[in-house]
């Protein structure tokens, strides 16, 4: 017998998905190197490479065809949203313990593809910050010029972890800096140190997050993201830290601040958006968006981590399940009653 | 006034009894396979607990202490919540007798689960005083519930998923939870801000 | 005298909490168990005794009261188990015999000599006919017990599995063109 | 447009692929070989067959007669003779066979005497009766039977008449043909279906990719003066499906759990309109149907075919290429692939595509759900279509009723933009059937259930009833123990021992049957019940002769057959005596 009705298909495949996500993450990536120098290619080889084959080994040890499942491009994303995520010069191995843990952990014990109901990439940063919250928190330092050589090296471990890499995300140093102060500095002062903070949210780090907005954008537009999740996100982010800025500017930085630095655009556009691990109806969606937003700020600015996006995906991801079986929408012919 | 509310989100979330604390494992991982068990046992184990936290704090202060007889707190705390536990059982036989079946065996465990003496225990453990203790056994309670509803949506969804062989049924649950609790670890801190 | 005191704290306690126990267990007495009318539901009420009760009534009330296995029941096959232990929070464990194709009765009516033996044996009245005159069963209403099969002195009546055809026709699972394990319910 | 029109969620643009089939005017098909003539060609009771092998029919003549209010006779489609009456396979996805009715024809394509009416003189029952016995289903792919559904509803007032022309699966044209060479005839049938149901509105939904459709049907409109308005509504898959246009057309939206009726709207098939008006004005059953030839074929066209006509023969009629390699009844979004070529046209045939994996590539593997949300952003009922997939998929159907499947319409759209490449319309099939199976079991299983309680109870009956009559055998015995106690002492008393004695094995006598009694009140009663008793038998016995020769009356000529070779058999192999075929009481109550 022959496959059965329709006939005709839309002319569409997992594996293309994945390959636009990725094209998306490109203008991101190139801000990202010119910042930090070709390291983060290197992670990002490192990275994909550590998926495939934790990929593949799961795959071999459950019996399904590896062909398919590694062409798909999933393992890829995840891979590549981890070396986003991790520290640009952390050693090999962190990024790989991550990676292998994303994807054997977080996704092929739940069945692989389409059923984790954890976001993996977020399982591997919080597994990670969590476990080794040192080497996670070492970014490199303003302005650090290092040749490729020398990034590779850091990398590997063949070279000394430099005393430049004492440097944070600007969010970190950021908190750092005003709990070291003790409400002697404020948030307006610390601002005004171009050399950290850039024009609007970190320097450097800012155009990476355009590169994010850029790309999400993009997605949008493709039709491969919805509008609801980001803009949820990015309105409860705004809505939060405007309203703490207003009442309190030397305290909390403002909106734009937040929204650039971090992993809010990242999170914003392309974890938040995750269908697998995410909600799935339009009033749902816009509850997670909303509440990964608002547990992103509450954790980078008040809890104990320098930033929340990855702990605020992996809490609503715990409550995609339920926030979809309340929000189902009303179907067609049923929309008196609801 | 924000002491309170200090005391009821660290119950909730940030001290969750049952993602970090690990007490009550019991019915979480077995009254959570399905969405509807789930809303009762929550709904009966808030009910027992924050009944539990509020008599054992009478108890204590207005019956032990008075005559020195603390090492009776652990039997005295147990015969209370034995018959807090009988009495929500009559009601919900009465009144869901589907929902007394399905939780079985949990709902009279729920007199020897860890969570509703530990939460009596450690308020005295923390010096709360009679309205502190209600708020910690009452978030505790809540947080309670929390996690079981969400770990049975989560439990709901991955029983159609293609969990490998080997890791179906409990496994699988147990590694969930596992994740579960890495992300509470985010709230990691918030009860500390100044 | 501090261990009289004890004792006399904890009899008090035992004395309070035992009357409000009892207030409540008269307040709240519990008559009826609907839980039977919910596994009779499942059960697929052949009424063919192969549970060992006399009908499918009093297996359900046996399993509500927790007396008996979720498994002796042939008819309901592996999917009445599985929907018992569903209901009951129960383990799922495999049937107590073999499952069977569905079927039902045919009687030959060249055979049947009209003794109305069958007749009485049905549980479900689903065989007509008079003394001395032919008996047929009426198709929809058979259960396929077999309960007629031993009292009938001519063995003119046999089962047949009941065959497919377009109105009973059923869409089958798609092939799942991905090997992998076979989908169960996670325990 | 003047009217306001209306959306509905979801919806795919499949290329339409109609132009190939629209070159050439409809063609008369020529006479097949051998006609097999379905009699299940409708939602509802299977017709019964009203000919056997041997007989000579007439094109138009009845074969197989409504079996119920919701059924629809079947008729001979051309003149010749019914070699048998078998199972053959059948146009069903199933591959499974049902009966048919198999003609040889004459070749003489000789009519039945037609009989025209002027519906306008007859009473609206009698014009529904009138199309169900000329065999008038919905002939969109329904097949629901038309008079069925020309009742409003009582309550609702009937606002909105839908005339169904949108034809909104890639590949057909068998509408757009019929609206293009035949809108007079439609129009007048629409007008049939106005007049029986008298709505305030007709309108005729058209996709405005048929433009000389929307053309022909205005001007057959003005030529009749009707107040019809023809809509040309966006071209979208399924705008076709009747909820789709009833919500374009009107902004209502009909649940799965509600009649059209109820919200004061009616959908039909131009088709229909034109088969009904056909009936009705010519006296012309369904026996022919305009069917779409296309896909790999060199000459795509649409032909008028006879009901029963052989799909593989239709086919050969517009060439197919020789990488053919199946045959698809129906479009490519909801069509099946028919398991023969044998297989005979039949009322819900509207379109055969030729397949071919040119034509039709064959589908990449499944690969998992990734919850894009495509499908339910494709959904035109607005469902969660991964979400029924993921239950049907671990077979909890419960799951899926939450969910909605049965307002899923199998339309496809969900399954054509799925990136994973996932056939959810299957999926969902699946779940459907099962769930409908789970629904016969329980209903068997409750009347089941419910014949056994009243045979226990019966049981019981019969038991208390025994037990009471046990009881007054020993009361008797002990007002006869009594009775002999008091003759005993009046013995003993009177000087006449000897009498007394007497009269006590007197009553010992009568004591000794069951029947008997102590005092003779008693005995009065029990004589008035067993009159009664006796009463009621005679009753109940001229009842069952009064009954039973009316029964053997209206056996069919077939079925005294059948008894009397039962009664045969019977008395060949002795079982039977029949002297003693006296009519015998029931064995049990249950005949009552």
């Amino acid at each position: 017998m022959f496959a059965p009705a329709p006939f005709l298909l839309k002319d569409a495949s997992v594996s293309r998905v994945m390959t636009q996500v990725c094209l998306a993450l490109v203008p991101g990536i190139a801000a990202y190197a010119w910042l930090v120098g070709p390291a983060i290619l290197v992670q990002l080889v490192i990275a994909s490479l550590a998926a495939l084959l934790a990929e593949a080994a799961m795959l071999r040890v459950q019996g399904k065809p590896l062909g398919m499942f590694l062409a798909d491009g999933s393992a890829v994303v995840t891979a590549w949203l981890i070396a986003l995520t991790f520290p640009p010069l952390a050693p090999w191995w962190l990024v790989v313990t991550g990676t292998v843990f994303a994807i054997v952990i977080a996704k092929q014990l739940y069945g692989g593809l389409g059923q984790n109901p954890f976001n993996p990439a977020m399982v591997a940063f919080a597994v990670c910050i969590v476990a080794f919250p040192a080497l996670m928190s070492q970014w490199p330092s303003v302005g650090l010029q290092l040749s490729l050589a020398d990034q590779i090296n850091v990398i590997l471990g063949l070279a000394p972890r430099v005393d430049a890499l004492a440097g944070a995300t600007p969010l970190d140093a950021m908190k750092t800096a005003l709990k070291l102060a003790d409400g002697s500095v404020s948030v307006t002062q610390l601002l005004a140190n171009q050399d950290i903070y850039g024009n609007f949210a970190g320097r450097g780090w800012e155009w990476v997050a355009a590169g994010y907005l850029l790309g999400g954008l993009w997605m949008w537009q493709r039709k491969l993201i919805t509008w609801h999740v980001p803009t949820a996100f990015i309105g409860a982010l705004v809505v939060v830290a405007g309203g703490l800025w207003l009442y309190n500017p030397a305290q909390f930085a403002n909106p734009l601040f937040h929204l650039l630095s971090g992993g809010s655009m990242l999170g914003a556009f392309f974890i938040a958006t995750d269908p697998v691990s995410g909600c799935t109806t339009p009033r749902g969606k816009l509850i997670f968006g909303a509440g990964a937003g608002l547990l992103a700020y509450i954790i980078r600015v008040f809890g104990g981590y320098p930033d929340g996006v990855a702990f605020a995906v992996l809490l609503m991801n715990l409550c995609a399940p339920v926030i979809d079986l309340l929000t189902q929408p009303p179907i067609f012919g049923m929309k008196d009653k609801a | 006034m924000s002491h309170y509310l200090f005391i009821l989100v660290g119950a909730v979330l940030v001290n969750n009894v049952v993602l970090v604390k690990i007490l009550g494992l019991c019915p979480f991982m077995g009254v959570s396979k399905k969405l509807e068990t789930a809303y009762g046992m929550g709904a009966a184990t808030t009910f027992v607990l924050t009944m539990a936290t509020g008599a054992s704090y009478i108890i204590d202060h207005y019956l032990l202490m008075p005559f020195g007889l603390e090492y009776l707190r652990t039997l005295s705390f147990i015969v209370t919540i034995a018959a807090i536990v009988q009495l929500t059982e009559m009601v919900i036989a009465k009144t869901s007798p589907t929902l007394q079946q399905t939780l079985g065996i949990y709902l009279p465990l729920i007199t020897t689960n860890c969570a509703v003496l530990g939460v009596p225990l450690l308020n005295i453990a923390n010096g709360y005083n009679f309205v502190e203790s209600l708020l910690f056994g009452a978030g505790s309670a809540v947080g309670f519930s929390l996690v079981l509803i969400l770990f049975a949506g989560i439990r709901e969804r991955i029983e159609g998923a293609d969990v490998p062989v080997y890791f179906r049924g409990v496994a699988i649950a147990m590694i969930t939870a596992g994740l579960m609790a890495l992300a509470f670890m985010g709230f990691a801190g918030l009860d500390k801000y100044q | 005298m501090d261990i009289l005191l004890a004792i006399a704290i904890m009899a008090l306690g035992a004395v309070v909490l035992g009357a409000a126990l009892g207030f409540a267990s008269i307040k709240f007495k519990v008559e009826g168990d609907p839980l039977v009318e919910k596994i009779e539901a499942i059960l697929p009420q052949t009424q063919c005794g192969q549970c060992g009760f006399p009908g499918c009534k009093p297996y359900a009330e046996a399993i509500a009261k927790g007396d008996v296995d979720i498994n002796l029941c042939p008819p309901g096959g592996m999917e009445g188990v599985a929907k018992l232990a569903d209901l009951l929070g129960r383990e799922v464990k495999p049937l107590d015999a073999e499952e069977k194709p569905k079927q039902i009765a045919i009687i030959d009516e060249n055979t049947c000599i009209g003794c109305t033996l069958c007749i009485q044996a049905c549980p479900v009245d689903a065989i007509v006919g008079a003394a001395k005159q032919m008996h047929t069963i009426i198709t929809p209403l058979c259960t396929g017990c077999e309960l007629c099969l031993p009292p009938c002195p001519v063995e003119c009546i046999r089962m047949e599995a009941i065959t497919e055809n377009i109105d009973n026709w059923k869409w089958k699972y798609p092939v799942v063109e991905i090997k992998a394990a076979p989908l169960q319910k996670a325990a | 447009m003047l009217m306001n029109l209306f959306k509905f969620k979801g919806g795919v643009k499949p290329p339409t692929n109609k132009t190939q089939s629209l070159g050439l005017s409809i063609a008369q098909a020529p006479l097949p070989s051998k006609l097999v003539v379905p009699l299940h060609q409708s939602i509802g009771g299977t017709p019964r067959p009203v000919v056997q092998a041997g007989d000579k029919v007439l094109k138009g003549q009845l074969i197989g007669e409504a079996d119920g209010w919701i059924s629809a006779a079947v008729h001979a489609p051309t003149s010749g003779t019914v070699l048998e009456v078998a199972m053959h396979v059948q146009p069903h996805p199933s591959g499974l066979d049902a009966m048919c009715v198999v003609i040889e024809p004459d070749g003489k394509d000789e009519w039945i005497a037609r009989q025209p009416v002027d519906y306008q003189a007859l009473t609206p029952e009698q014009v529904r009766e009138g199309l169900q016995q000329a065999g008038v289903v919905g002939l969109g792919g329904a097949v629901f039977p038309t008079h069925g559904k020309l009742t409003a509803s009582k309550t609702v007032p009937m606002d909105e008449l839908v005339i169904n022309g949108a034809e909104c699966e890639p590949f057909i044209t068998c509408d757009d043909l019929l609206m293009r060479e035949r809108a007079e005839e439609v129009v007048r049938g629409i007008g049939v279906f106005r007049d029986l149901l008298q709505p305030k509105k007709v309108l005729i939904g058209i996709e405005d990719n048929k433009p000389e459709a929307a053309a022909a049907m205005r001007a057959a409109v003005d030529a009749l003066g009707e107040p019809f308005l023809v809509v040309q509504v966006p071209t979208l898959y399924p705008a076709g499906g009747a909820k789709q246009l009833i919500r374009v057309l009107t902004g209502k939206e009909v649940p799965a759990s509600k009649r059209s009726t109820d919200l004061g709207v009616q959908c039909f098939n131009v088709a229909t309109a034109y088969t009904a008006w056909r009936a009705i004005a010519h006296g012309e059953p369904v026996v022919s149907r305009l069917v779409t030839v296309t896909g790999n074929v060199g000459e795509p066209r649409n032909y008028e075919v006879l009901i029963g006509t052989p799909m593989g023969e239709l086919l050969q009629l517009a060439q197919p290429q020789p990488d053919t390699d199946g045959i698809v009844m129906g479009g490519p979004m909801m069509g099946f692939l028919v398991p023969d070529a044998k297989v005979p046209v039949v009322k819900a045939t509207n379109c055969l595509i030729a397949h071919s994996e040119r034509l039709f590539p064959p589908k990449a593997p499944e690969m998992p759900c990734i919850r894009c949300g495509a499908c339910a952003q494709a959904c035109p009922h607005e469902l969660q279509p991964f979400e029924m997939y993921w239950f049907s998929r671990a077979k909890n159907f419960g799951k899926t009723q939450e969910y909605h499947i049965f307002d899923c319409i199998e339309c496809g759209c969900c399954s054509f933009v799925c990136p994973s490449r996932i056939p959810l319309v299957q999926y969902f099939r699946f779940a459907k059937s099962e769930i409908w199976a789970r629904e016969r079991d329980k209903n068997a299983a409750e009347g089941a259930k419910a014949r056994f309680e009243f045979k226990q109870l019966r049981d019981e009956r019969e038991k208390a009833e025994k037990a009471e009559k046990l009881a007054k055998a020993a009361a008797a015995q002990a007002a006869k123990k009594a009775a002999e106690a008091a003759a005993a002492a009046a013995a003993e008393a009177s000087p006449t021992a000897p009498d007394s004695a007497a009269a006590a094995t007197q009553v010992q006598a009568s004591a000794a049957t069951v029947e008997a009694t102590a005092t003779p009140a008693v005995d009065a009663e029990k004589e008035a019940k067993k009159a009664a008793i006796a009463a009621a038998m005679a009753r109940a016995k001229a009842q069952r002769e009064a009954v039973q020769p009316k029964n053997t009356e209206q056996l069919s000529a077939v079925q005294q057959r059948e008894q009397a070779e039962i009664e045969a058999r019977r008395q060949a192999a002795h079982l039977t005596d029949p002297a003693q075929a006296e009519p015998a009481a029931p064995a049990s109550e249950k005949t009552d």
